[in-house]
């Protein structure tokens, strides 16, 4: 197949857009990055489904001229996904706001601790440092 | 002013509802009218609204006049309307006007509002049903005078409207009546 | 031998049981198994010894090679004698150890019983497998027995100390079973050794096995876990440290010698090994004040000594070495029972504190003197015999080495000498005030008896036992110099070495306080406990690091990642010789062109938006340009759908933005904005490098093809999107409104937190329900069923009368939606986001009353009806033995009305509506009205 | 016609829990109809699962064209021997988690923590909406239905994990949800590829055409279905979400997830490697990529004071093991790696689930605050350290076996960088015996640091060195006999062990062969 | 007479093209917002039903005609709502200064009668803080 | 003829856009970007009819009718929510750009 160059670029600049939100951290606009990853990627299924043509509805007898109806019910699949998915992270993004007043996804408090403790060489919780038993100290 | 009881309601809204069934599917056959009046039936059962069409007494040529004066309204202002955007100079000023009604009929209230809206140049703001102040912002409004000219053009509209449509064309009558 | 194993599995299970009813003389009755197993060596002596070893075999996991094959020959035999009988009688010492309240001691008597069978399975397992399965058992329960006393910081660290070490050791065997056993063909070790395989491979594993046996017998490096291991009890030190477990090791070479004793690096690495080890074991011994830690170091150096025997690899050393492995169970276990004993007669075991028990504990000191004696190497005692064979062996040996080999033995055994003499000074002397004594249980001095008897009885009847071991030692073939056991070879060079070995250890024993003195100055350079910790703390200081480094916990730093993981792998192999298409064409029509610009210029301003809505607003244009280029694509369903979607989108965004603040706060920083927009780039160009690659290199014809004439003579629709969707491809739709049904779930969850919220709500609902049962709306006046959800000042008249007005007609396009679909665009899904975008009128023009007006049902009942509808589709058509989800489609003839299709998958299509009606009715009662509740709760709090 | 039989199984595991969620979301507010109806669904499903078992492995792969349109055309779901194992080993969990979870609803009593410790009564629902996805994947054919499969069960987990909407698991939850929908998204943009480049979905056809394509194209879609499927698994680099996410589940939830979900991924990875990309051409770049995933992983575990942290690392690492199998794509190693993945599913969900009874019982999972469980707890003890045992691949416990699988399957290929695989292996089952000894240590035996749970109603005090432990009673038995369930399965692993690796040689040379599976699903040869 | 009907129908549309130009010239060049509402919205009304004109002389058969004139008619309902209810909007959160206009009759109406008049307090201080769009990223 | 109309009318509704599109941007309130939205739905509907003009074909008839059923939807949720919380519409970033 030919492929169409206009919808290939706008699959790739839905996805470096989307991808730049993405990376925020900001729940909404996670969301809205995800919302144009996922438009670039119906897109992609309108390539991979090749040329333009007709709805695929059958009129008479002839068929030919028609696009490919299969990518297009895989898409409306996803767009479905898509919908659920906006629901879901608004909800969660509502959430947030009510508990921090805040819809900003910050660093896991554990992995911070850690990070703390690696860069302080707090080694406080190992079964290894301080003085010890020599060799064998029995009870 | 009861014109229909309950049930008679419901079936003359089932039949508006399976005219726009037909004009869906496009073709009027047996069949078409009768689903489309069950599903309309099944709607408006299933979906209760209060009723719309009390006051109301349609007389097609006031109606008729009444569209094509307002047709000639929305061509005009469109065609105005569009000439302000496009020329050089600044926009005119505007103003917000609000007009005393003779109606307490919400419906005709909202008729005359959405005729109004339609028309380029003028925007509902605010309606206040029972006092029947409707408020409009209007473009190329600049003076008292034009002011008044609006409210004017606007009671003119409300009287057309009711001709065409009201039981009562003095619009006395609002919607409070019932059971 | 299964019998015998299952048996002690069995008395570990009771073992518990037994120890609530009976108490400690429950152990009694545990020492059966062990003592059965005994018994049931002795009894197969003479079949094993005319060369008819006992075999048993049950297959088990063949893709493993694993199997339950079991196989007593002479060494087995030897190894069945010391485990069963050594552990009998520590189970019975046990009974008079312990007292009956002891914590714990249930489960102690299980591990310590299970901890038997283990080690008969060790040395009876003909599988290389099996061995090591039974050997990481011995580890496992080697731990819990020396954690016993937990709550005591020692203990665990010992337990733990003696885990890892013998845990890492056994790994590395494990992966030199492996590599032998896949090797070889064959995981059984008869087989093997009846062919032993050779090469690079080989050497490797059996460096690997040796590993294995390294840790467990604790020698140099790892010597170091056993004395810390003397944290657990007395009858575990005598058992598992000294008797049995520890000589797991030894076992294995012993086991392995005949057939790879002449692989490079084996004897090197053995006798270097064991030598050093018997010597820095019996050196570290005669500073010892705990008597348990200086038997604990004895039997390190004596396992040095046994490795070396065994390891070396020839008949007479062989010979040697069995002999002392008996003769070693039998001393130390005795010896350490007798600590125990003192340990609780007296309550220390400190040889500084102990004094005058030669008198007081008459018989435990008899029993001490004699295993000291046997352990010293002193006549008639089995430990001489085994050390006299040693010299022996190595006085006539030629192999190269063997000299400095007797040299280290001589120096060794001069050390043993001069620890066995402290340990008995220490233990029985009398020097100064006697101790208190409390007399010892007799079921505990059963044991010390019977184990120095054996010192003494298998010392005298050593020619015997030669008759008895011979058989293994004779797998090498004869050399030069017969080496034969016996208490009296007449005046040889060995005896000579023996005298030498008496005098310098009572010469060194002589100045013990200056051997002392000086350990205590030279400090040990390489103390291996203190690097094994050093190594464990750069574990945990590697694991922060590394943790540290890599797990942020930083979600945009995740997705940074994932997303680099692709712009390098996939995006990398574009670059390496990919397809690229020859031509390309610039779209399909002008138009698509031009909706690309807005959308592009759409996209590129959502990413640079900081306010909420500006974005959400041009996200939704990106939207509605997708939906013109579906359109333009010929997809008018998807164009459809989409539209609406996005007004729904548009809609709960703001139901929820206006809460948020109007701008993106995103602090604290992620990634940097020219990072994200660099990556974001990079992605990009890789998606459309990987667009015009799939796509040039398309041959096939696709699937798709058929669809048509598929989707109208069996799906009975024209429209052949809809029936690939509710038809063709209807098991993904299913799949996909139950991701519907989840989501509505799931913001009705974070919305509705508390159980008393949702009963609220269905209060609300049933209010609702029965205020329009007495007054229903079509009598009502005004021009929407309850519109006091809003404010009187912010009602407007105009929204509601039109809302009026459109309300019917929204509903009836939604069915026209539902029933055409199948032939045109449409279908359960836009219908049923059209009668949601319904309800959000009603929802807006007359808030939360009015929606719950307009459909006076739970959420829920519409998803789960819904869900039902369509799922139960296609159990009902399995039930009629069809496939899952197969329609039929019935023609009918209906007077006046004609001819009437109906396609069952309609009833399908009726599902999805109801789900997706469904889902809008939970998003505008959850983040609709909820919200609007809570609003106004805060509203009313605040004022 | 024994075949129609043995099909009719097929769609079964999906629609029942299906029509199982659709009840129970109507039912919410009854609680007894809710247990009563997926309990009950969920032990048809292991039934039906058990039977597929059977027919898979006597009848050959069971495949279904839904509707009647013959494969290619529409969707097929196909059960061979591997998807009917993966089957009945996730009804298994799911069913002791579903049970457990009640437990833990009827021991809490309190209406706003009912079953599976939500506040809600949407856990029925979503958890059967949950095993209907696992199902789904398993059994799907089609590339996109693969999707689909996932898009069911990741949504299920987005609610379940975020239950009771505390800020700890909504904070999670948007990473697990972002995340997780960005290797969904790759996965689509990977299909949309796919058909552009064949045109067609169908994955026994796909087999076919995908061998047909110019060596870089191919390359390169395998790639990014791998990226997609990888991220799923949590295989390193992509793993880091994991770990953040899942400990702040409810217990129950925790388990399911860290049973099922990721080998979700780990079972399309071996599709991806087996049936639509065989031929080896990424096997070094998964050797490494398990090696990482093994090293790092477990590296975390140790760094972890938090058990049910720490038993999330070691999930992560340990999925190095399977994709170590799966990499080396020999039979024996394939065989080892699905027993691997069997294994795993019910130790990390019995592990989870115990760490829920520590939690529920000594109010916290961290070692820093816990002790002296094993003397105050005993059958906590028992059913924490069977199962940390087997993790750690102490034999005869599954963990070994399949460790000894892997490792020989390494030692079969010999190559250098299979070697150094085996190695990292064993260093990382050492260090999982060291993180399990940590906990087992801190948790289990040492004397309680400070008081931590002031339940005077039924208590038990003990004193240790430097405090006191309160408990709080005993656990539950709704709770611990569920829990103990599990832990007699993963010994029944060892016990069955022989017929089982035999069917898991069956089906990694079915896997390997490639005909029994295309052949199924398009009897008339690939179109 | 097809082809007639044919060009007639592309008239419209470029008529009604042209008029959604002029909608969005006065969008971008009309100083507040309730005047670019009207030269927004209002030429619309006519462009699209001129569009729906056009689309039924082309297409012109009896199911088409009967949804082209339900279009019409929705979008004569549903459009002037949404006017008014932003335009009301725009009122009552004060975004339409008194200053701007030359005649206020709500505004007198308003502040007479009851007093609740809205008043620019209502804009949070940080609502006035103006940042540079091209800094738009943080 | 029809051709060059086509064209003429395809590039006055692609300059409508893109100007609406600014306006989108420039704001400076969220009131004017749905008003701006609201347009654009418009032009979109032009579009569509342009679309089905050119290819004759009523497949896209359900779009329109969705669209003047249910399009206004949007900017009357954005009214409703920016009426009661005021703060909403404040002129935001791009104030200087918007009326400069
Ligand atoms: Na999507
Ligand atoms: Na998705």
């Amino acid at each position: 197949m030919t492929p169409n160059l206009v919808l290939a670029v706008l699959v790739g600049v839905l996805f470096a857009t989307g991808v730049y939100l993405l990376l925020a951290r900001s729940i909404t606009r996670a969301l809205i990055g995800l919302l144009l990853m996922g438009n670039g990627s119906n897109i992609l299924f309108l390539v991979a489904s090749g040329r333009a043509g007709r709805a695929p509805i059958v009129t008479g007898h002839d068929s030919s001229g028609m696009s490919d109806p299969l990518p297009q019910a895989m898409v409306l699949t996803a767009i479905v996904i898509t919908l659920g998915m906006t629901a879901f992270l608004l909800a969660m993004a509502h959430r947030s706001w009510q508990l921090e007043r805040s819809d900003v996804v910050r660093d896991d408090p554990e992995d911070v601790e850690i990070l703390r403790r690696a860069e302080a060489d707090d080694l406080s919780d190992s079964d290894f440092v301080g003085d010890d038993l020599d060799e064998g100290t029995a009870p | 002013m009861r014109r229909h009881g309950w049930l008679g309601r419901q079936v003359l809204g089932a039949l508006g509802g399976a005219v726009v069934w037909v004009l869906l599917w496009g073709n009027v056959s047996v069949a078409n009218v009768v689903a489309g009046f069950l599903l309309s039936l099944l709607i408006v059962v299933v979906f209760p609204l209060p009723p719309l069409t009390v006051g109301v007494r349609v007389r097609p040529l006031r109606l008729l006049r009444l569209v094509v004066r307002f047709a000639y309204d929305v061509i005009r202002a469109s065609l105005h309307v569009s000439w302000l955007a496009f020329r050089p100079q600044r926009p005119p000023r505007s103003s917000v006007v609000t007009t005393q009604l003779t109606t307490r009929n919400q419906l005709f209230q909202t008729i005359v509002g959405e005729m109004l809206s339609l028309v380029p140049g003028s925007l509902v703001v605010d309606i206040d049903g029972e006092a029947g102040l409707i408020s409009l912002h209007v473009l190329d409004v600049g003076t008292p005078a034009q002011a008044a000219q609006h409210r004017a053009d606007v009671l003119a509209l409300e009287q057309r409207v009711l001709a065409a449509l009201a039981a009562d064309p003095l619009g006395r009558i609002g919607t409070e009546v019932d059971e | 031998m299964i019998a015998l194993l299952l048996a002690h599995v069995a008395a570990a299970g009771v073992a518990p049981a037994l120890v609530r009813r009976w108490g400690r003389r429950a152990f009694l009755a545990l020492a059966v198994p062990p003592a059965a197993a005994a018994v049931w060596a002795a009894v197969s002596t003479a079949a094993i010894h005319d060369g008819h070893p006992v075999v048993e075999r049950y297959r088990w996991i063949d893709g493993l090679h694993l199997e339950l094959g079991f196989r007593a020959d002479t060494l087995t035999w030897l190894m069945v004698l010391v485990v069963g009988g050594i552990g009998a009688i520590v189970l019975v010492y046990c009974a008079g150890y312990f007292s009956d309240d002891e914590p714990l001691l249930g489960r102690f008597a299980a591990n310590l019983t299970a901890f038997a069978g283990a080690m008969l399975g060790l040395v009876t397992s003909d599988d290389l497998l099996m061995l090591y399965l039974f050997w990481e058992v011995t580890t496992v329960l080697s731990y819990l027995l020396i954690g016993h006393t937990s709550e005591l910081r020692p203990s665990r660290s010992a337990a733990t100390q003696a885990l890892v070490v013998t845990t890492a050791g056994g790994l590395a065997m494990l992966v030199g079973i492996v590599l032998l056993g896949e090797r070889a063909g064959t995981y059984q070790l008869s087989e093997i050794l009846a062919d032993p395989p050779r090469g690079p491979l080989v050497t490797t594993a059996v460096v690997l096995l040796i590993v294995g046996a390294v840790t467990k017998s604790a020698l140099i490096p790892f010597h170091f876990w056993l004395p810390s291991a003397m944290a657990a009890p007395t009858p575990v030190s005598a058992y598992l440290h000294a008797a049995a477990m520890v000589k797991a090791g030894i076992y294995l070479v012993a086991r392995l010698a005949p057939g790879f004793s002449d692989v490079p690096l084996w004897r090197p690495v053995l006798l270097t090994l064991g030598g050093a080890t018997m010597l820095l074991g019996g050196w570290r011994a005669l500073r010892q004040h705990d008597l348990k830690l200086l038997l604990a170091f004895g039997t390190v150096s004596q396992l040095g000594f046994l490795t070396v025997l065994v390891g070396t690899g020839s008949r007479a050393a062989a010979l040697a070495g069995t002999t002392l492995l008996l003769a070693h169970a039998l001393f130390k276990a005795c010896l350490f029972l007798v600590v125990g004993i003192v340990d609780h007669a007296t309550g220390s075991r400190d040889l500084r504190v102990l004094s005058g028990l030669g008198r007081s504990l008459p018989v435990v000191a008899g029993c001490g003197v004699l295993a000291a004696a046997s352990m010293a190497g002193l006549p008639p005692l089995l430990g001489f015999v085994g050390k006299e064979a040693a010299y022996e062996t190595f006085l006539h040996s030629s192999a190269p080495g063997s000299t400095w080999v007797l040299v280290v033995l001589v120096a060794g055994s001069i050390l043993t000498f001069a620890y066995s003499a402290r340990f008995v000074w220490g233990a029985f002397a009398e020097r100064g005030p006697r101790s208190r004594v409390v007399r010892p249980d007799a079921y505990a001095l059963v044991g010390p008896v019977l184990l120095a008897a054996g010192s003494v009885v298998v010392g005298v009847l050593s020619t015997r036992l030669e008759t008895l071991t011979s058989s293994y030692s004779r797998l090498w073939p004869a050399d030069g110099h017969a080496v034969h056991l016996g208490l009296w070879h007449g005046v040889t060079p060995a005896l000579g070495l023996s005298a030498l070995t008496v005098l310098g250890g009572a010469g060194l024993f002589a100045v013990r306080g200056g051997v002392e003195r000086l350990q205590a100055a030279v400090p040990t350079s390489l103390d291996a406990q203190r690097s094994y910790r050093a190594t464990m703390r750069s574990l945990d200081r590697a694991s922060l690091e590394v943790t540290g480094g890599l797990q942020r916990g930083s979600l945009p730093l995740t997705l940074g990642l994932i997303l680099s993981v692709l712009v390098i792998v996939p995006g990398g192999s574009l670059l390496l010789g990919v397809t690229w298409p020859d031509e390309v064409r610039w779209w399909d029509t002008p138009a698509q062109g031009i909706v690309a610009l807005v959308v592009l210029v759409a996209a590129y301003w959502t990413a640079r938006s900081r306010r909420r809505l500006r974005a959400v607003i041009l996200v939704g244009i990106t939207g509605y340009g997708t939906a013109m280029l579906f359109l333009l694509h010929g997809a008018p369903d998807l164009a459809l759908t989409q539209v609406l979607v996005e007004t729904v989108s548009l809609v709960v965004f703001v139901l929820v933005v206006r809460r948020l603040p109007q701008r993106f706060s995103d602090t604290p920083p992620g990634i940097g904005r020219w990072a994200r927009a660099t990556l974001g780039l990079l992605v990009g160009a890789v998606m459309t490098g990987l667009a015009l690659t799939a796509t040039t290199v398309r041959e096939a014809i696709p699937v798709s093809v058929d669809f048509p004439r598929a989707a109208v003579e069996f799906g009975g629709g024209r429209n052949i999107v809809n029936v690939t969707l509710v038809d063709i491809r209807a098991w993904d739709t299913m799949g996909e409104l139950s991701v519907v049904l989840v989501s509505a779930t799931g913001v009705a969850s974070l919305v509705f937190l508390r159980q008393r919220f949702v009963d609220r709500a269905r209060q609300a609902l049933e209010r609702t329900r029965s205020e329009m049962a007495e007054r229903p709306p079509g009598r009502g006046v005004g021009w929407l069923a309850r519109p006091m959800g809003v404010a009187s000042e912010r009602r407007s008249v105009m929204f509601e009368v039109v809302t009026r007005l459109v309300f019917h007609t929204v509903a009836l396009w939604s069915l026209f939606l539902l029933f055409s679909g199948h032939n045109n665009p449409g279908g359960g899904f836009s219908a049923g986001l059209v009668l949601g975008l319904g309800l959000t009128m009603r929802y807006l023009a007359g808030g939360r009353s009015e929606l719950r007006a307009a459909l006076p049902v739970s959420p829920g009942a519409l998803l789960g009806a819904g869900m039902v509808l369509a799922a139960g589709t296609s159990l009902v058509t399995l039930a009629f033995g069809g496939e899952a989800l197969q329609s039929w489609i019935f023609h009918l003839h209906v007077p006046l009305l004609g001819d009437v299709h109906l396609v069952t998958s309609l009833f399908f299509d009726i599902g999805v509506y109801l789900v997706v009606v469904g889902l809008m009715l939970d998003i505008l009662r959850s983040l609709g009205s909820a919200i609007d509740d809570q609003i106004e709760q805060e509203s009313e709090l605040t004022s | 016609m024994i075949d129609l039989g043995w099909n009719a199984l097929v769609p079964l595991p999906v629609v029942l829990p299906l029509v199982g969620a659709g009840i129970t979301i109507a039912a919410q507010g009854h609680q007894r109809l809710q247990r009563a109806v997926t309990v009950s669904v969920l032990a048809a499903v292991l039934g039906v699962s058990a039977a597929l078992v059977y027919g898979a492995d006597h009848v050959g792969p069971l495949s279904v064209d839904v509707g009647g349109w013959r494969a290619p055309l529409g969707i097929v779901l196909v059960v061979d021997r591997l998807s009917s194992l993966m089957l009945l080993v996730s009804a298994t969990i799911t069913l002791g988690v579903l049970l457990y979870s009640i437990g833990q609803g009827r021991a809490s009593g309190d209406t706003d923590e009912s079953d599976g410790g939500s506040p809600l009564p949407v856990f029925h629902p979503t958890m059967l909406v949950l095993s209907a996805g696992v199902s789904n994947t398993f059994i799907a054919g089609d590339l996109f239905n693969l999707y689909v499969g996932f898009e069911i069960l990741l949504f299920a987990s987005f609610v379940l994990l975020t239950l009771g909407g505390t800020a700890a698991r909504v904070r999670a939850g948007v990473s697990y949800v972002v995340v997780s929908i960005l290797s969904s998204s790759v996965f689509l943009s990977a299909i949309a590829l796919i058909y552009a480049a064949t045109g067609t979905v169908n994955m026994a056809q796909l087999a076919g055409r995908l061998d047909a394509l110019p060596h870089g194209t191919r390359l390169t879609l395998h790639l990014m279905l791998l990226l997609g499927f990888a991220v799923k698994a949590a295989v390193f680099p992509m793993s880091g979400w994991l770990p953040d996410s899942y400990p702040t589940a409810p217990a129950p939830v925790t388990a399911v997830f860290a049973g099922l979900l990721t080998k979700v991924g780990v079972y399309a990875i071996i599709r991806t490697q087996t049936l639509l990309f065989p031929g080896g051409q990424l096997t070094d770049l998964l050797l490494v990529a398990s090696l990482a995933t093994l090293v790092v992983g477990i590296l975390g575990a140790v760094a972890q004071d938090d058990i049910k942290r720490m038993l999330s690392f070691t999930l992560v690492s340990h999925i190095g093991y399977m994709t170590f199998g799966i990499a080396l794509g020999t039979t024996t190693g394939l065989s080892a790696a699905i027993y691997y993945v069997a294994h795993h599913i019910i130790i990390q969900t019995t592990l989870f689930l115990v760490a829920g009874l520590i939690e529920r019982q000594a109010g916290s999972t961290s070692i820093r605050e816990l002790g002296g469980l094993a003397k105050v707890a005993p059958v906590l003890g028992l059913l924490f350290f069977v199962p940390a045992m087997n993790l750690a691949g102490i034999p005869p416990l599954s963990g070994f076996l399949g460790k000894v699988g892997l490792i020989q399957a390494g030692a079969d290929v010999g190559t250098p960088l299979a070697y150094v695989l085996i190695a990292g292996s064993v260093v990382t089952s050492l260090l999982t015996l060291y993180a399990m000894s940590r906990v087992w240590g801190r948790a289990f035996w040492q004397a309680t640091p400070a008081v931590y749970r002031d339940d005077p109603g039924a208590a038990i005090e003990i004193e240790g060195d430097t405090g006191v432990t309160v408990l709080a009673g005993p656990p539950p038995r709704g709770m611990t006999v569920p829990t103990a369930g599990l832990v007699l399965v993963s010994l029944a692993l060892t016990v069955v062990g022989g017929p089982l690796f035999a069917l898991t040689g069956r089906a990694a040379h079915d896997l390997v062969a490639r005909t029994p599976y295309v052949s199924s699903v398009l009897p008339g040869g690939t179109p | 007479m097809t082809a007639v009907l044919d060009s007639a129908s592309l008239l419209c549309l470029t008529a009604s093209a042209l008029l959604s130009l002029a909608a969005a010239v006065g969008l971008l060049r009309f100083p507040d917002l309730l005047s670019r509402m009207h030269a927004g919205t209002k030429p619309q009304v006519l462009g699209v039903l001129l569009a729906l004109l056009g689309v039924g002389l082309r297409l012109r058969s009896g199911l088409d005609v009967g949804m082209l004139l339900l279009v019409g008619l929705f979008q004569c309902l549903t459009l002037p709502v949404a006017a008014h209810m932003v335009g009301r909007a725009v009122y009552r959160t004060d975004l339409v200064r008194s200053c701007d206009l030359a005649v206020d009759d709500l505004s007198v109406e308003r502040t007479g009668e009851d007093g609740r008049a809205v008043d620019g307090d209502q804009l949070g201080p940080d609502d006035h803080v103006s940042e540079d769009v091209h800094r738009s990223d943080g | 003829m029809s051709t060059v109309l086509t064209w003429v009318s395809a590039t006055l509704l692609t300059a409508a856009a893109l100007l609406i599109v600014v306006r989108i941007v420039r704001g400076p309130t969220v009131l004017d970007r749905v008003v701006a939205l609201d347009v654009l739905i418009a032009v979109i509907v032009s579009a569509l009819a342009l679309e089905a003009v050119v290819n004759r074909h009523g497949t896209t008839l359900p779009i329109l009718i969705t669209l003047s059923l249910l399009g206004f939807l949007s900017s009357v949720t954005v009214a409703r929510y920016v009426e009661r919380d005021s703060s909403e519409v404040a002129e935001d970033d791009d104030v200087e750009e918007g009326r400069g």
